[in-house]
């Protein structure tokens, strides 16, 4: 048959903008999720600095080395992205999440405030700068949101893409309206 | 004293100098036949019901603060008869139909409002469940009507039609179902007993159950001791507590049902309605505003006060239903504590102690409860057999697993 | 209300899915007698005061925690995860 | 009356704006009351039950009478507080309760029945005829009570919510917020500062004090300046803190857009729900009223919003103004009249021993013992030891003391202590963990009080949060001691009002106790007294003094009823605000959404997500004809349905296989790699959770897939079990539902069909029923499993998500050549009942492995979840209803889910209830209706005629009892 074409969750969904902030695809390609078996997590550190230069990371924190990265998700888990996870094969419980999300990428200045209309975590720069990840809603859905830069990077679920950009453009206009 | 428009126009004309009190303020006995601890709505209704079926005056009720302070004063008043499950339809059944009398029963004027009630279903297998239901309903004797969409705009034009996160696809209506005047009926209660010789008996608490070889033999409180041949534990909200008293361990977990109100509005809401899709239901009170709630805060809890994520689910559901009422400003929130058992309804019955019953268990089910309550406990605690609509109403029904759980969601007490 | 997780701090209530009462920690063995299954499944002390309860951080790391608190006042004593409680605890 | 050089307002900006239709103008900075009284206008209301006059009283959000409706765009917003309300250009409002109009309000004739409408008249009398209540009485009770109305329209105004963290939250922004602020802020605390009004500064606006020689809005602008240059302080106007919640959150709502006249895409309030380590209550005092006869005239007001009237907006709210006082405060009004050239028409001050400071007529030891006009204050009448006099008089202003502004403290269930000295409560230390009350808030009358008051309670938040508070020095300022002398009532024949947004006078608190309604809490629920717009802020301590002459108690003996949250109303659309339409929970959609969008097919909701419910065809008149086909097509020739939505959960690990036999009932650790069987997992309670296939992708590696609607609550119980009960155990899980995208493919054609699109054509050998295993997609590495919920050779294949919408495409296309197509959920529905299959509508939740037939699937072998609970004896045994098969004798007559089954000969009634259907469909495959059922020991009872009565759609069929397998039942087709 033919080939099969991939498609983006977020195809006609982003970018968007209102004011000065924007909304656009963060292009993120590959997410393996790691999760060290049993008594493992030192042999998972180990692994991943040799392959990639990274370690597992300690809660709510992400670990960047070029461009690979290994962010924090939840106990005892972690998303490995943009790099291979074959090193870890029967240390760790590996799962490809790459199609399970939707990573957006929202810019702009102080753009803590427009999540700041939906999650209920202080993103603010001082407590929540480079390298710090959460777990957390994003409004009733279930997120993981971290700081890029003067941004941040936000994956939802990929089937509710839609309602994710939905409500942070509300969220975006709602703020840029105040000026 | 009887009530009548005469009478208020009488009093009127003459400064309402000759009202008198509801009740009286007795000093507690040394002994009684029956002590009710508790005076709540359904501590009274069993207190005026054992006075009036069953000849039974030497009754004191113990209430520790002031009566009808508990879940009777802060619940959203909501009046039907709308379950499905044999042990349920029939019990609530019978209460409606003292519901029904219950003005003329009282002299009271607890305005039951008979304004209807409709419950909302959002997909076809919600349908089907609230046919299953309304057909228990017939079957009970009770009344119900399945509306289509176009059958609930007729009664309820203002709900949003358009929203299509969770259409209406139509409603159970329940055309007797309605509203009352919730301390009306704490009053109403308590004056009907008072009148029957029923020592009402506030600030009053108790602080131990006596028992010996197995028999209850009375109280201590916190205005002494008090004997008793026989005494009920009607106390929803501490029923553990006062259990404990008695040695006993209860198939119940306190959890905080959070209420609300808003301001005064000119009529806007008629009927009583219930959302399908997250909890929500509401109706306008005589005085004008919409009264309305929601779900559990879900935690286990004495407080009497909520936390917003509950209170902002609540507003959610209701903007999402009827976004008409999205001016409408809330004006006090209030919290009950529930006694929240592992199959959502409640308990009728004798306990290991002889002499010594238990009216508890009521979940979300307590106000629209409180006639057929007393009525089934006051036959309980006079004959020692229980009451035919009540009969299921078991303690011991969760160790063998006949099992009322009209939610179909299981043991874990929080989620009827 | 706040609760804080002991993996990633202190979070709003609603990331949390409430279960009950510990006693579900402690499920009976195998052929335990039929009243050891009504007190794990049903009854409970329902403490006014502190109480030990279960609580699923379902929209942050997805721990189980005990978490002990006032059914009164609602002030959190401590907050534990389960499965290090229930480890430590065999 | 404007009064020339005062006031706070820009001159230079008049608005135009219009009350009950006409026109008037006001300036920039104006209220509506300010800018009402300024055009002289007194009347602006009529009372909730005996629809009397009444005008602006307070210059708060706690205003009992000045209640409006605001029109804007087609909507309309009732119960608005015209004293909170700011002007803008264009500003429309009405008044309310009132018929026709507010001049000539037909249901002002309650008044003159007041009498008969005492306290709880109504629960006295009504009662007959019965049948009239509905009818009569409470429809007339219901249209002459409420206030404003709704519009009946949606509200499409748009709102928000957000949330807000801060190490210091300082409610309140007069002095002695403004020196809480100002030293957390300089020790480097994160601070929000939040203020109710549009402007901070508190009682500074309204009042003329000095501050460091300053007047106190200079010291108070110099304060804030600095604040607001500070990156670690954020200044919330217009926030009001509505609530105090459980650590350190509290609700708080923002006017954003309501003070303009051209908001744009400004949300009209946001509902800010902030977490603060440590916050200081500074939210000032409220002065109360004295209750005399027929006080609540227009013209009858606060002594001190007569005095922010006049400060604050340049306002005189009466040409000539008498006082009446029991405190010393009398003092600063009459100066401040003189000072501006208002007339002080007399002092009535109610202490005998009053000390006469001005140039004004004093009357001693007096009271006003009643006040005249039409439809607003003309004179008064006062009485002193000399006797009655008449003091004309077109403004009365009023001062019984002060009452702390300490709701927020009570909010946790503490309650307030009485403080004789100033005639008031006062909150309690620690009443909210973290709350420090100080200033006015606390009992601290006095500037110069406050200003030292807000700088300790800002050290003890500072303490309580390890931050060193810096050395600061409270500003000089007035620091007079507060003389009250307490007068709640003045004795008298006629209404005296204490509760003036619900009517409740004086004479309702003494017949409530006269009735025995003598407790707080009874008086309160008996009277109304409290239960207004204003929450009892201007009249609780006033009732509560009543009741405690009337019951011979003590004010503390008599103790409080309690506040509430919210301190000011908040509207339901702002703390709802994202609920509306769809944005009340998260919608899911599939990968091939838009393809079956594109085919027509309605979208219905399950489980949060969207699924089709059948696929539409050119001439197909209704659904059942579209979906009669697709079940034609599947078992004809093959249908393609996308059955992502399922859970799919990964699980892996050492432990993996003994974990499943532990949640499921059947084993699984025999379960080898390349093969899936299907599981049934009970809760501990033991009734049927959940159903679903598990494959064995490899070992130790398993998918577990579970129902749409319970995808959720398994992962979670999943975590549960190991978490709680086996942690030991080495065994790991992971949502993959979003990674993949699922296609069931079935029909006696799905292999040909599969065939076309896989890489490698399938060995029947090596692919019989229940076989998985991993294939290639056009070089797209997926998954196949050879299952079935259709009872057909059936498929399920799945690729990455990204590739779905491409392959469901693909598939569909290809089905449509070989003469079958896509089906829906229609479809799907009656291919799985004529299979006798189970879904939610059978496994409700208070079904058993027993009770569906399954108890086979109970291992004896070994304990798992649900095992112990599931036998007792009341889940067992012919009394339970169980699952069984439908016919209807007469096959076309049409059967419904919900219906009940009876015997034959036995009425429809509960006592002989037998059963209730689960599901029922139209079967064109075996030409019939069918349906699935509970009926009481239904398998012993296959071949028994019963009667379904279904009433709520009005049907009686007659029906055969029958296995629930009515196609198929020798699972030849799904194993061929």
């Amino acid at each position: 048959m033919a080939e099969l074409l991939a498609t983006s969750p977020l195809e006609g969904l982003v970018p968007l903008s209102a004011g000065p902030f924007t909304l656009s695809d963060a292009g993120v390609a590959r997410i393996t999720s790691v999760a060290p078996f049993a008594g493992k997590e030192k042999a998972v550190s180990a692994a991943l600095k040799k392959a990639h230069g990274l370690a597992f990371p300690a809660p709510n924190t992400v670990i960047s080395k070029g461009e690979a990265r290994i962010v924090w998700t939840g106990r005892g888990q972690a998303f490995l992205i943009g790099a291979d996870p074959a090193p870890l094969a029967g240390i760790a419980a590996l799962t490809d999440q790459s199609d399970g999300w939707a990573v957006l990428r929202l810019d702009g200045p102080e753009a803590e405030r427009v999540l700041a209309r939906k999650v209920a975590v202080d993103l603010r720069p001082a407590v929540f700068g480079e390298g710090a990840v959460v777990r957390t809603a994003l409004g009733h859905m279930m997120s993981v949101i971290l700081r890029a830069g003067a941004g941040f990077e936000i994956f939802v679920f990929r089937s509710m893409a839609h309602t994710a950009v939905h409500e942070i453009g509300e969220a975006m206009r709602a703020v840029a309206a105040r000026g | 004293m009887r009530y009548s428009g005469l009478r208020v126009i009488r009093e009127g004309l003459f400064g309402n100098k000759g009202w008198r009190p509801a009740w009286r303020e007795p000093e507690p006995k040394a002994e009684y036949d029956v002590v009710i601890i508790g005076g709540g709505g359904h501590g009274l209704s069993t207190a005026y019901y054992l006075a009036k079926n069953h000849g039974i005056t030497n009754v004191a009720v113990l209430e520790k603060g002031y009566l009808g302070g508990g879940n009777v004063g802060r619940n959203t008043t909501i009046v039907r008869a709308n379950y499905f499950l044999q042990g349920n339809s029939e019990f609530y059944s019978h209460s409606l139909k003292l519901w029904e009398g219950l003005e003329a029963e009282l002299n009271y004027n607890v305005m039951h409002s008979q304004r209807g009630l409709i419950n909302l279903f959002h997909s076809d297998g919600q349908r089907d469940a609230f046919v299953r239901r309304g057909n228990s309903m017939v079957n009970q004797g009770d009344d119900a009507i399945l509306l289509d969409r176009e059958g609930v705009r007729e009664h309820l034009p203002y709900l949003d039609f358009e929203q299509t996160r969770f259409p209406i696809y139509g409603g159970l209506y329940h055309p007797r179902g309605g509203t009352a005047r919730h301390d009306a009926v704490a009053w109403g209660y308590a004056r009907g007993a008072d009148s029957r010789g029923v020592d009402l008996i506030q600030n009053c608490e108790v602080t131990g159950i006596d028992i010996e070889h197995g028999r209850v033999r009375g109280v201590q409180t916190s205005r002494g001791p008090i004997r008793a041949k026989k005494v009920a534990m009607i106390v929803a909200g501490r029923s553990g507590q006062v259990a404990a008293m008695a040695g006993m361990r209860l198939p119940v977990e306190s959890h905080i049902l959070q209420a609300f109100v808003t301001e005064g509005l000119k009529p806007c809401i008629d009927h009583v309605i219930s959302f399908g899709m997250g909890h929500f239901y509401i109706s306008q009170s005589d005085k004008g505003g919409l009264v309305f709630g929601g779900d559990l805060d879900f935690y286990a809890s004495y407080a009497q006060r909520g936390n917003l994520p509950m209170v902002e689910h609540v507003m959610e559901a209701g903007m999402t239903l009827m976004p008409m009422i999205g001016r409408a400003k809330v004006l006090r929130s209030w919290g009950g504590i529930m006694d929240m058992t592992p199959d959502g309804s409640p308990i009728i019955d004798k306990t290991p102690v002889e002499g010594l019953f238990l009216d508890c268990g009521w979940n979300y089910g307590g106000f629209k409860a409180v006639p057929a309550s007393g009525w089934c406990m006051a036959h309980l605690v006079a004959t020692g057999e229980s009451h035919a609509v009540a009969r299921r109403f078991t303690l011991d029904r969760f160790a063998t697993g006949h099992l009322l759980d009209e939610e179909g969601t299981g043991s874990q007490h929080n989620l009827h | 209300m706040r609760i804080t997780c002991p993996l990633c701090g202190e979070r709003d209530r609603r990331e949390f899915y409430y279960y009950g009462a510990d006693d579900y920690l402690r499920r009976p063995g195998e052929g335990a007698a039929p009243e050891a299954w009504d007190s794990y499944l049903h009854l409970r002390d329902n403490p006014a005061g502190i109480t030990r309860d279960l609580w699923h951080h379902e929209m942050g790391c997805s721990a189980w925690l005990v978490v002990e608190r006032s059914t009164i006042t609602h002030e959190i004593r401590s907050v534990k995860l389960v499965s290090d409680v229930q480890e430590g605890g065999k | 009356m404007r009064i020339d050089g005062k006031g706070l307002i820009d001159r230079k900006t008049a608005l135009n704006f219009r009350f009950d239709g006409r026109s008037y103008t006001g300036f920039q900075g104006d209220t509506l009351a300010s800018a009402l009284l300024a055009n002289g206008v007194r009347m602006v209301g009529r009372s909730f039950k005996y629809h009397r006059p009444r005008g602006v009283m307070t210059a708060g959000s706690e205003e009992p009478s000045a209640l409006v409706e605001v029109i804007e765009r087609g909507q309309q917003t009732p119960n608005v507080r015209a004293t909170v309300q700011e002007l803008h250009e264009g500003l429309e409002a009405r008044s309310q309760n009132r018929w026709p109009s507010l001049r000539y309000d037909l249901l002002a004739m309650n008044d003159l029945f007041a009498p008969f409408f005492g306290a709880g008249f109504y629960y006295k009398t009504f009662m007959w005829p019965r049948a009239f209540w509905e009818r009569l009485y409470e429809p007339a009770i219901r249209r002459a009570a409420g206030l404003g109305s709704l519009s009946g329209k949606h509200d499409e105004g748009i709102y928000e919510k957000a949330f807000a963290f801060c190490d210091l939250l300082v409610i309140g922004s007069g002095p002695a917020g403004l020196m809480a602020a100002l030293e957390a802020a300089r020790a480097g605390a994160d601070v929000i500062l939040a203020e109710e009004d549009s402007r901070m500064g508190g009682r500074l606006l309204a009042d003329t004090v000095e501050i460091d020689g300053r007047p106190g809005r200079d010291w108070a602008e110099g304060v804030l300046a600095e604040l607001d240059a500070m990156p670690n302080v954020r200044l919330m106007t217009r926030t009001a803190v509505t609530g105090a919640y459980d650590h350190g959150t509290f609700g708080a709502l923002e006017r954003v857009g309501l003070h303009l006249a051209q908001p744009g895409e400004r949300p009209r309030e946001c509902f800010w729900r902030i977490a603060a380590k440590q916050a200081v209550l500074a939210a000032g005092a409220l002065e109360r009223p004295i209750a005399f006869a027929d006080n609540d005239r227009p013209g009858v007001m606060m002594a001190g919003a007569v005095r922010a009237y006049l400060n604050r907006w340049g306002v005189a709210s009466g040409k000539s103004v008498a006082i009446f006082t029991n405190n010393g405060d009398a003092r600063k009004t009459a100066d401040e009249l003189t000072a501006a050239g208002i007339e002080v028409a007399a002092v009535i001050d109610s202490r005998p021993d009053a000390p006469a400071l001005g140039d004004y007529r004093l009357y001693r030891g007096a009271q006003v013992t009643g006040t005249h006009g039409r439809r607003g204050l003309e004179w008064i009448s006062v009485r002193d030891q000399n006797g009655e006099r008449r003091v004309e008089a077109d403004c009365l202003a009023v001062s019984g003391g002060w009452n702390p502004t300490l709701h927020l403290t009570c909010h946790m269930n503490s309650r307030p202590v009485w403080r004789p000295e100033i005639a008031a409560f006062v909150p309690v230390d620690g009443a909210v963990p973290g709350l420090h009350a100080c200033g006015a808030a606390a009992g601290v009358f006095s500037t110069a009080g406050c200003l030292e008051d807000g700088l300790r309670a800002a050290g003890a938040a500072l303490e309580a949060i390890g931050q060193k508070a810096p050395k600061i020095a409270a500003p000089k300022a007035e620091d007079g001691a507060y003389d009250i002398s307490p007068l709640w009532v003045v004795p008298g024949e006629r209404r005296a009002w204490l509760d003036f947004a619900n009517d409740v006078t004086a004479k309702d608190v003494r017949l409530s106790a006269q009735e025995n309604f003598r407790s707080v809490e009874h008086m309160k629920r008996y009277t109304t007294q409290g239960m207004a717009p204003d929450q009892g802020k201007n009249s609780n301590v006033g009732a509560l003094a009543v009741l405690a002459d009337a019951t011979g108690r003590g004010i503390p003996e008599t103790g409080t009823t309690t506040f509430r949250p919210p301190y000011v109303p908040v509207s339901i659309a702002a703390m709802g605000a994202g609920g509306r339409a769809a944005g009340f929970a998260p919608q899911r959609f599939t990968t091939s959404h838009e393809a079956s969008v594109e085919r027509g097919a309605p979208m219905i909701e399950a489980g949060l997500w969207y699924r089709p419910s059948y696929f539409p065809r050119m001439g197909e008149t209704d659904w059942r004809r579209a979906c009669n086909r697709e079940v034609h097509n599947v078992r004809g020739r093959v249908g393609v349905c996308d059955v992502s939505t399922l859970g799919k959960i990964d699980i892996q690990g050492k432990d993996a296989a003994r974990f499943l036999d532990f949640v499921y009932t059947n084993t699984f650790s025999t379960l080898q790699p390349g093969r899936v069987r299907y599981g049934l997992m009970l809760r501990e309670d033991g009734h049927v959770m959940d159903d679903g296939t598990t494959a064995c992708l490899a070992e130790n590696h398993y998918l577990m897939t579970t129902t749409t609607a319970a995808a959720g609550l398994v992962m979670r119980h999943l975590e549960f079990v190991h978490q709680a009960l086996r942690p030991s155990w080495d065994v790991r899980f992971i949502s993959v539902t979003e990674q993949w995208a699922q296609f069931a493919v079935a029909g006696p054609r799905s292999r040909d069909l599969l065939n076309s699109v896989l890489d490698q054509k399938l060995d029947p050998a090596a692919w019989p029923f229940m076989a998985c295993g991993a294939v290639s997609v056009s070089g797209v590495a997926g998954r196949l499993f050879r299952i079935s919920f259709s009872g057909e050779h059936a498929y399920e294949i799945a690729v990455p998500a990204r590739y779905g919408a491409a392959l469901f495409r693909d598939l569909v296309a290809r089905a449509e050549t070989m003469g079958g197509g896509a089906y829906g959920m229609e479809a799907l529905n009656v291919l799985r009942v004529e299979k006798g299959l189970l879904t939610h509508a059978e496994i409700h939740g208070r079904t058993t492995a027993f009770d569906v037939g399954l108890e086979k699937m109970m291992s004896k072998k070994k304990d798992f979840i649900g095992k112990a609970a599931a036998a007792r004896p009341g889940l067992l045994g012919a009394g339970r209803e169980q699952l069984v098969g439908l016919r209807p004798l007469d096959a076309e007559r049409e059967i419904g889910a919900g219906a009940h089954l009876f015997r034959k000969s036995d009425p429809a009634k509960r006592e002989f209830d037998q059963g209730y259907v689960t599901s029922a469909c139209y079967s064109a495959t075996l030409r019939s209706w069918l349906g699935l059922a509970f009926v009481v020991n239904g398998r012993a009872r296959h071949g028994e005629t019963i009667r379904l009565v279904d009433h709520m759609r009005k049907t009686e069929v007659l029906c055969e009892i029958t296995d629930p397998v009515f196609f198929d039942p020798e699972g030849e087709k799904v194993r061929g």
